[in-house]
C-alpha cells in the first residue's frame, strides 16, 4: 500500500512539474524540430534523397531530444535536497526511480511521438511509415531514459555531467536505434516490421527489469 | 525506539573522519553531537539516516520490542537543504515527503504540522516565492508528518541555524514534546540551546 | 551483497586468496608477472611473425594483404577479452570492496582501448585493397568501434570523479552495464549488417592454411602476454599513486627499480 | 624461404603500404603506450619522493 502511494507520489510530482514548467516540456520538442529542419539544408531538398535519410534523422533527433531531459531526473533534486527524501524512503529506491522514469517517458515519449508524423512529412515519408516511426519513437524513449537514468544517477555530483552522460549513454542506444529505425525502414520497403518491433519490445522489457536496479545502485554510489 | 551503534568508522572524500564509535541511545534521549568542523557530525547523521554507508561497523535501529528497523522506517532526517522543490506548492511538497517516508497523511494533519510552525497560511503558495525564513519553517514541518508523535527518531543537522529567536524557542519546545512522547532526537549544533529533555547526552566526535 | 574492504577483510581475513587482495602483497607479484609477460610477448611475437611472413604461403583469394590478420584478429579479440576482464574485476570490486580490483580494471582499460584502435586501423587498411574503401560498416568493425566508445566512456568516467572511491564504484558499475550490453550490441549490429547487405568478405574468414592459423594463434598469445604486461605495469603505477602514504611502498619501489 | 628476394618481401605483392602500414600502426600504438606508461610511472615515483621530502 505504501509502495503504491510512494511510487504514485513520485509519478504525480513529475507530471506536476511538467504542468507548472511548460518549457521543460516544450524545449525538447523545439530542439527536435530544429534538428529535423537542419538536415535538408545540409543534404539538399530532393524528396527521394530526403525519404532515404528521413527515418534516421527523425529517430536520432528524438533520441537526442530525450537525452537532453536526462539531467532533470536527479540534478535539480540533488541541488534542493529533495533527493534525500527518495534516498531515505521506506520504499525501494529502484521502484521510485522506475516511477520517475515512467512519468518522464509518458510525458516526453508521447509528446515526441505525437510530433514525429508531422516531421515525417518534412521528409516526404508516406503515412504508414510516419505512423510506424511514431510507434518506434514511443517505444524507444522509455528504453533510452531507462538506460540514461543509470548515467544520470552516476553523474549527479560529477564534473561535466551533461556531455559525459551523452558519451556513456549514446553507444548503448545502438540496439534501440537499429531496431527502432529498422521497423520504419521495413514499412518503407513494404515488408513486415514485426520482428523489429518484437526485438524492440524485448529490449524495453530487459531495460525495465535491469536499469532501475542499476540506477538505484548508481545513485547510492554517487550520493554516498 | 532504540539505536545501537557498534564500532562505527566512516570516511569522507577518502579521509577517515571517525572510527571505533560505539554507543546506544534509548527512547526519550536527546543526543547532541558536537565536534570541530570536519569531525564528521553530518557524516554520522547521514549514516544513521541511511544516506551514507559506514566503512566498517554498524548502526542498527530497533523498535521498542527489539525488532530491527531500517533507517527509513525509524528516522526523519532534516539536513541543511530544505528538500522542497521551488516550483511546487508547500502542500504538494509536504505530501510528497510524507508519501516517500511511508506515512499516510491526512489534510488536517498537514495543516496542523504547518500551523505548529506558524506557516499555515502559506500552504498553497509556491515554495520558490517564500522568504528564506518561511522556507526553513515549512521544511521543518516535515518532522511533524508522522501520524503518532514519537514514532520516528529525529535526526536534525544544525536545525537552529538561520532561525529567528522565536522559531528557535518553538523548535526547542517541539523537540521537548517529541522526547516526552518517547522519541529519540539526535542533533548537531554549534550553539548551545536550552531543550527540556528526560535524558540529555552529548557525543563529542 | 556489497561490502566495504574492511568488512570483507573481517570475513575473509584468514583465507589464502585474501592476502593477494592487498596492494602490498600483490605489488611484487605483479612485477614478476609483468617481467615474465614482457619476455613471452617478445619471444612469441618473433616466432609468430617468422611463421606468418616466412613460412605461411600466399593466400589464394586475398593475396599478401591477408598477413594483416596476424595482428588484426588478435587485437580485435583482445579488445573484447580485456573488456570482459575489466567488467569481471569491476564486479569483484563492487562485491568485495577491494581497491586492488578497481585498480585492476582501471589498469586494463587504456590497453583495451588501444587494442580496439589497432583493430580498427588495421581493419580499414586491410579493407582498402579488399573492399576498395577504408571503412565499410562491417559488423565486426562496427562492433569494435562501439566497444571503443565504451572504453572511452569508462575512462572519462574514472577521470570525472575527484573522490577516488566514488570514481571506483561508479566506473565499475558502468563497466558492468557495458558488459551486459556488449552481446546485445554485437547481436543487433550483426542483424543490421545482414539487412543492409554489408560485405561478406572478412579478414580471416576464408579457408586458411594451417601455418596461417598457427601464426595467428602464436600472435594471439603474444598479444595476451603484451596486454597483461602493460596492464601490470600500469597497475603498479596506480598502486604507487594511490598507496603513496603506505609504509611498505618506498622499499618495494626501490627493490623493483634495482 | 617463400620470398624470391627481399624487395619482393617488402613489396608484399604490391600491397606493401597496407601490410606495413598496419604493422606500423601497431608499432606506433605500442610505442606510444610504452612511453605513456613510462612517463606516468616516473611522475608517480617523483611525487612519491616529494612526499618523502615533505615528511
Amino acid at each position: 500500500m505504501s509502495l503504491r502511494s510512494a511510487t504514485g507520489a513520485v509519478f504525480r510530482r513529475e507530471l506536476q512539474l511538467f504542468a507548472k514548467r511548460k518549457s521543460d516540456w516544450a524545449n525538447p520538442l523545439v530542439f527536435f524540430l530544429i534538428v529535423c529542419a537542419l538536415f535538408p539544408f545540409a543534404v539538399g531538398s530532393e524528396s527521394e534523397r530526403l525519404k532515404l535519410i528521413g527515418i534516421g534523422v527523425i529517430f536520432v533527433g528524438a533520441l537526442l531530444a530525450a537525452m537532453l531531459s536526462l539531467p532533470r531526473l536527479f540534478d535539480e533534486d540533488a541541488r534542493d535536497g529533495s533527493l534525500e527524501l527518495m534516498l531515505t524512503s521506506t520504499e525501494p529506491l529502484a521502484a521510485l526511480i522506475l516511477a520517475r522514469v515512467a512519468a518522464l517517458s509518458l510525458a516526453l515519449g508521447v509528446a515526441l511521438a505525437a510530433v514525429t508524423p508531422v516531421f515525417a512529412l518534412f521528409y516526404a515519408l508516406p503515412f504508414d511509415v510516419a505512423g510506424m516511426l511514431a510507434i518506434s519513437v514511443l517505444m524507444a524513449v522509455p528504453t533510452l531514459l531507462l538506460i540514461g537514468a543509470i548515467a544520470a544517477a552516476l553523474l549527479v555530483s560529477a564534473r561535466g555531467g551533461a556531455i559525459l552522460t551523452a558519451v556513456l549513454v549514446l553507444p548503448l542506444t545502438v540496439p534501440t536505434l537499429i531496431f527502432g529505425a529498422g521497423a520504419a525502414l521495413k514499412v518503407l520497403y513494404g515488408e513486415s516490421p514485426m520482428a523489429e518491433l518484437a526485438l524492440q519490445a524485448a529490449f524495453m522489457l530487459l531495460a525495465l527489469a535491469l536499469c532501475p536496479l542499476a540506477a538505484a545502485a548508481a545513485l547510492k554510489i554517487s550520493t554516498d | 525506539m532504540k539505536l545501537e551503534v557498534k564500532n562505527l568508522a566512516a570516511e569522507r572524500g577518502g579521509r577517515a573522519v571517525f572510527g571505533g564509535l560505539s554507543f546506544t541511545a534509548e527512547a526519550s534521549t536527546l543526543l547532541r553531537v558536537t565536534g570541530a568542523n570536519g569531525a564528521g557530525k553530518t557524516t554520522l547523521l547521514r549514516i544513521l539516516s541511511g544516506l551514507g554507508a559506514p566503512v566498517s561497523g554498524e548502526a542498527q535501529w530497533r523498535s521498542n520490542d527489539g525488532a530491527a528497523l531500517t533507517p527509513g522506517e525509524a528516522t526523519c532526517f532534516v539536513g541543511h537543504a530544505n528538500a522542497f522543490n521551488e516550483s511546487l506548492s508547500v502542500t504538494e511538497n509536504l505530501s510528497y515527503a510524507a508519501a516517500l517516508g511511508g506515512l499516510a497523511l491526512s489534510p488536517d494533519q498537514m495543516i496542523s504540522a504547518l500551523d505548529a510552525f506558524g506557516v499555515k497560511a502559506l500552504r498553497n503558495r509556491s515554495f520558490g516565492a517564500l522568504s528564506q525564513g518561511q522556507k526553513k519553517r515549512c521544511s521543518l514541518a516535515r518532522m511533524l508528518l508522522a501520524p503518532t508523535r514519537g514514532s520516528r527518531a529525529w535526526l536534525l543537522d544544525e536545525p537552529f541555524v538561520a532561525l529567528d529567536v522565536d522559531t528557535q524557542a518553538l523548535l526547542a519546545q517541539l523537540i521537548s514534546a517529541e522526547l516526552a512522547a518517547g522519541a529519540l532526537v539526535i542533533y548537531t549544533s554549534h550553539q548551545a540551546v536550552d531543550i527540556n529533555a528526560p535524558v540529555s547526552r552529548e557525543l563529542s566526535l | 551483497m556489497a561490502r566495504t574492504e574492511q568488512q570483507s577483510n573481517e570475513k575473509f581475513g584468514g583465507r589464502w586468496f585474501w592476502r593477494y587482495a592487498s596492494p602490498a602483497t600483490f605489488y611484487p607479484v605483479a612485477g614478476m608477472i609483468e617481467k615474465l609477460c614482457w619476455v613471452a610477448a617478445i619471444v612469441l611475437a618473433a616466432i609468430g611473425l617468422y611463421i606468418g611472413f616466412f613460412v605461411a604461403p600466399t593466400e589464394a583469394t586475398q593475396g599478401e594483404v591477408y598477413r594483416v590478420i596476424y595482428i588484426h584478429v588478435p587485437a580485435a579479440w583482445m579488445a573484447m577479452v580485456i573488456y570482459l576482464a575489466m567488467a569481471f574485476w569491476a564486479a569483484t570490486g563492487l562485491v568485495l570492496g577491494t581497491r586492488l580490483s578497481f585498480m585492476m580494471s582501471h589498469a586494463l582499460a587504456p590497453t583495451g582501448a588501444i587494442m580496439a584502435v589497432v583493430a580498427l586501423i588495421t581493419g580499414s587498411l586491410w579493407g582498402r585493397p579488399t573492399w576498395g574503401t577504408y571503412w565499410v560498416w562491417d559488423a565486426r568493425l562496427t562492433s569494435t568501434l562501439i566497444l571503443f566508445f565504451l572504453y572511452v566512456g569508462y575512462m572519462a568516467l574514472v577521470a570525472a570523479f575527484d573522490d577516488k572511491k566514488k570514481g571506483d564504484r561508479a566506473s565499475a558499475l558502468i563497466a558492468l552495464v557495458g558488459a551486459i550490453n556488449v552481446p546485445i550490441i554485437y547481436f543487433s549490429v550483426n542483424w543490421w549488417n545482414s539487412l543492409h547487405q554489408g560485405s561478406s568478405v572478412r579478414p580471416g574468414s576464408s579457408s586458411m592454411a594451417s601455418t596461417m592459423l598457427t601464426a595467428m594463434m602464436v600472435m594471439t598469445f603474444a598479444f595476451w602476454a603484451y596486454c597483461i604486461a602493460a596492464s601490470m605495469y600500469r597497475l603498479r603505477t596506480e598502486i604507487i599513486e594511490r598507496e603513496r602514504n603506505a609504509a611498505w611502498l618506498p622499499a618495494a619501489v626501490k627493490e623493483a627499480s634495482k | 624461404m617463400i620470398w624470391e628476394s627481399w624487395s619482393a618481401f617488402w613489396a608484399m605483392g604490391g600491397r606493401g603500404f597496407f601490410v606495413w602500414g598496419s604493422y606500423g600502426a601497431l608499432a606506433v600504438a605500442v610505442v606510444a603506450e610504452l612511453v605513456a606508461l613510462r612517463s606516468a610511472r616516473k611522475r608517480a615515483i617523483q611525487s612519491l619522493q616529494d612526499n618523502d621530502d615533505d615528511a
